[in-house]
């Protein structure tokens, strides 16, 4: 999954990278194929070259071999609303066959189920970033027929309604999940499978998902990970306190 | 225009029941020792402010000092569920606790409209969201020149805003290194800023260009080494990660966290009472 | 993603006829070089941006190279007027100057917005000024909360910025010391950002928090010692003010500024002949 | 004028200072009663305390003197809009009877007899600034009955209309020029004559100005420089260069 998201990434492209798998995968791509791949932590460091994994968003690691280090309106104002990140990274609770995600709540608003963290940057990262790639575990708990919240919007209702809205960023571009990886479809945008890892069925993938998931009719394998990736990992993993 | 003064005594005169009040530091330099010491003084009725409420503000919604928080983010970094939080909000223990509830470009242009004496903020945000129609503070604005509709949220303004930062000096000129976060913007558009320190030196002006905070906007510092403790402060000490992991499991259950916060904040007189307990150093 | 560059190739490349230019440095750090290299290269139709255009856009101007300033304030800083920017604006010569006139205030917050990637900026300006009435471009704007009525400005989206900076390391990072002025947001506001510095090393980074541009956003960087003279570079060399004042004698008269040019910009290959026949250590 | 400026500051006082006079006055306030006052030049200079007097208003002496240096966009809206500042300080070509100011253009906005420089800071410093001291010397093509145009609004039209307008700051208390000073009549706003320098007949400056001043029947008189005032001001000049 960190692997299939790090090969994603292209040299040199700008990213917005949370803490957890998408800073794992982003680091991952910097320590191989894409070495000029620019991490961008919302805390506000640009630039960032982390020798160990940083276990928060705002670690030391990161101010410290950061190209610049700025404040937070700035990071938000003059970096993703101003267009100049190619690629974010987001999780989430839920995601919809639309890929609109849902990190606020499970149940109603006012009187929630479960409340989680809610949105942080993810509404505008998902608005502003040139694309975005979501990581997210496959299962019927997560990818859902219908959100409880859109926190994040992906295709909205599907088709042109994302693009009507006038947003700066594709949308999700890919679902990278531990089964394999989802597109939009042409067209109408809704979510389809079309790669996936050794030794997962369609059939896996389709229990997994809350909603009769499309597949393409050629679904690509995906390579598992190379020596050098493997090792890159473990020394990003070995570096790291806890 | 600065007071010197122990962390009790500032938060004894500026610290009100009902105030709003904005505790910043974005994972680094979080005012921890502040936040506690609201809680020991047994604040009630607050509004709570921040981008990142973690286990700060979880001690003081379980301990039932607030009844308002205005956020973007609320968990523990790196952990999973901040405890009381969920329990406040999911089952008004041990109050109800209203929300308004932000993204943090938002929060970040509300300090900033806040700091620049603005009565709002005017941001791209909240396309194709559920956030606006759960909060009637999210609205939106025209542009003048070309008709784009963009969102506006209301400046905020805290009463009282407090942050830690590694250095002040003895006229009150206050240093922050490493991520600096919102904090500027908090403290500007506070009317009241209250900064906790590792250090108090002869003057913090050796480098242009850092930031700084003159003390013109300093109304009280305080002297409180490790006081981010158990976030970190850049160059001073580091994060200590097992602390946020702990946090799980004694918030997690309403008895548990009672107990922590008898013994670890009301039985002791200050944060150094606390470190000491908690064997901190 | 940056390239370095003789600052001639980077004026011929990157800069156009008819283009909307800014070059910024607040009395610290003018990119004079450039602004001259601009002249030599005799640039025609430009729309130049600045705060406060001096002796850089008086050469400009009274070269022919603009048709359009936007600017809030044209003086020589200390000494009085700038003989060719009247010159255009009071006889259209050598044509006619069409300006576009705010204060610093809104300046600033165009820059800000253009940095931001917003169509506009708001802020509480030009209330009971004459400025709103001949300045289309200067309209007012509601807060959706409160009602009240604030001024808004278009963003400034420069084609080009061009800065002057003490260094720049060599991915093309670079960094700012001392006063910083408009220039970080004169750089993101814009399409195109060229830098020219003192000095360029191998990593700039050894401070946290002072101001850096990080290379992705600077797309040349043009090594040119003394390059903002006889505007100062802090920690470099310092303003000369003496040319400041000879300079109201040679831009008073049409003649004597025409003769100055082509001796000093027009005969001379570059910034360094240039400093050289100036007799500039 | 100097002298008198510097009087009118308060220890403690938050002053916007531009370069000329204003620096000069300023600073004598800060040698003499008003150690505390603090400067702040619009160049991002925050609590400069120069040793010599600066020659531009991005003097590097400014710099290395602060407390903070911030950029420009900070200044105008974090001190200067936010409401920080007490006392601005204004100079101008013309100013009318209700301090009104003119630093743009003599003549039409679009076929001017005489372009001047233009607004700079200035239509925010007196909106915004608690109080604003002008400074300007007195003669009748600088003391005119009506401005070509309103770069900086003093009391508008006079009376209450100023205020109607929902300004942050209370507008001139004072103009300070060469013969005395003048200051606001209580009631509508136009300025009177309420100060003036020995030796400086009401005449004198009713001649000096373009409409029938009026004058307060108690004119105060200025007292001479002290032997500490000129001192201190003699110590700013010769430390500085030109």
């Amino acid at each position: 999954m960190i692997v299939a998201a790090a090969r994603a990434l292209r040299n040199g492209d700008v990213c917005f990278v949370g803490i957890g798998l998408p800073s794992k995968a982003a680091n991952l791509a910097r320590l191989t194929h894409a070495p000029d791949v620019v991490l961008i932590y919302e805390s506000g460091t640009i630039g960032a070259k982390p020798r160990a994994l940083p276990l928060s968003i705002g670690d030391g690691e990161l101010a410290a071999t950061a190209d610049a280090v700025v404040s937070i309106p700035e990071i938000f104002a003059y970096w993703l609303q101003a267009g100049r990140i190619d690629v974010g990274f987001l999780g989430a609770a839920q995601i919809d066959r639309f890929a609109n995600l849902n990190s606020t709540v499970i149940g109603d608003y006012e009187h929630p189920l479960t409340r989680l963290p809610g949105a942080g940057g993810a509404p505008e990262i998902a608005a502003q970033a040139g694309e975005v790639f979501v990581m997210l575990r496959q299962n019927v708990r997560a990818f859902v027929s219908r959100l409880d919240f859109i926190t994040s919007a992906g295709y909205l209702d599907g088709g042109d309604s994302r693009q009507r809205l006038g947003f700066r960023g594709r949308g999700p571009t890919r679902v990278i999940t531990d089964m394999g990886i989802l597109t939009p479809s042409p067209g109408d945008n809704e979510l389809q499978l079309t790669e996936m890892y050794h030794g997962v069925a369609v059939a896996d993938v389709r229990a997994a998902t809350g909603w009769p998931l499309r597949a393409d009719s050629r679904i690509r394998p995906i390579e598992p990970p190379s020596p050098l990736e493997l090792e890159a990992l473990r020394s990003l993993a070995l570096s790291s306190p806890g | 225009m600065t007071a010197f003064m122990p962390l009790r005594d500032a938060i004894a005169t500026f610290v009100n029941d009902g105030q709003v009040l904005a505790l910043e530091g974005f994972t680094h330099l979080i005012p921890m020792a502040a936040g506690q010491e609201i809680a020991r003084q047994r604040r009630r009725g607050l509004t709570l402010v921040r981008m990142t409420p973690d286990v700060i503000y979880d001690q003081l919604i379980g301990a039932g000092c607030a009844t308002r928080l205005v956020f973007s983010w609320g968990g523990n970094p790196g952990v999973g569920s901040l405890h009381r939080l969920r329990d406040a909000v999911e089952h008004a223990w041990p109050q109800p606790l209203q929300l308004e509830e932000y993204s943090h470009a938002a929060m970040a242009a509300a300090y900033t409209a806040g700091a620049s004496g603005l009565p709002f903020a005017v941001l791209r945000a909240f396309q194709g969201t559920d956030l606006p129609a759960n909060n009637r503070n999210i609205r939106r604005v025209a542009c003048p020149f070309t008709g784009e509709e963009l969102a506006a949220v209301p400046a905020l303004r805290p009463d009282v805003t407090i942050i830690h930062a590694q250095q002040a000096d003895r006229v009150g000129n206050v240093r922050i290194r490493g991520i600096v976060g919102v904090q500027k913007e908090a403290v500007l558009a506070a009317r009241i800023a209250i900064v906790t320190v590792e250090e108090i030196v002869e003057r913090v002006t050796d480098e242009m260009n850092a930031v700084v905070l003159p003390s013109l906007v300093v109304h009280a510092v305080c002297h409180v080494p490790r006081g981010a403790y158990p976030s970190y402060a850049h160059g001073w000490y580091d994060r200590d990660n097992a602390f946020y992991e702990a946090w799980d499991g004694i918030a997690r259950d309403r008895d548990a966290f009672a107990r922590w916060m008898e013994r670890h904040v009301h039985a002791t007189p200050d944060w150094a009472a606390y470190l000491r307990l908690a064997d901190v150093r």
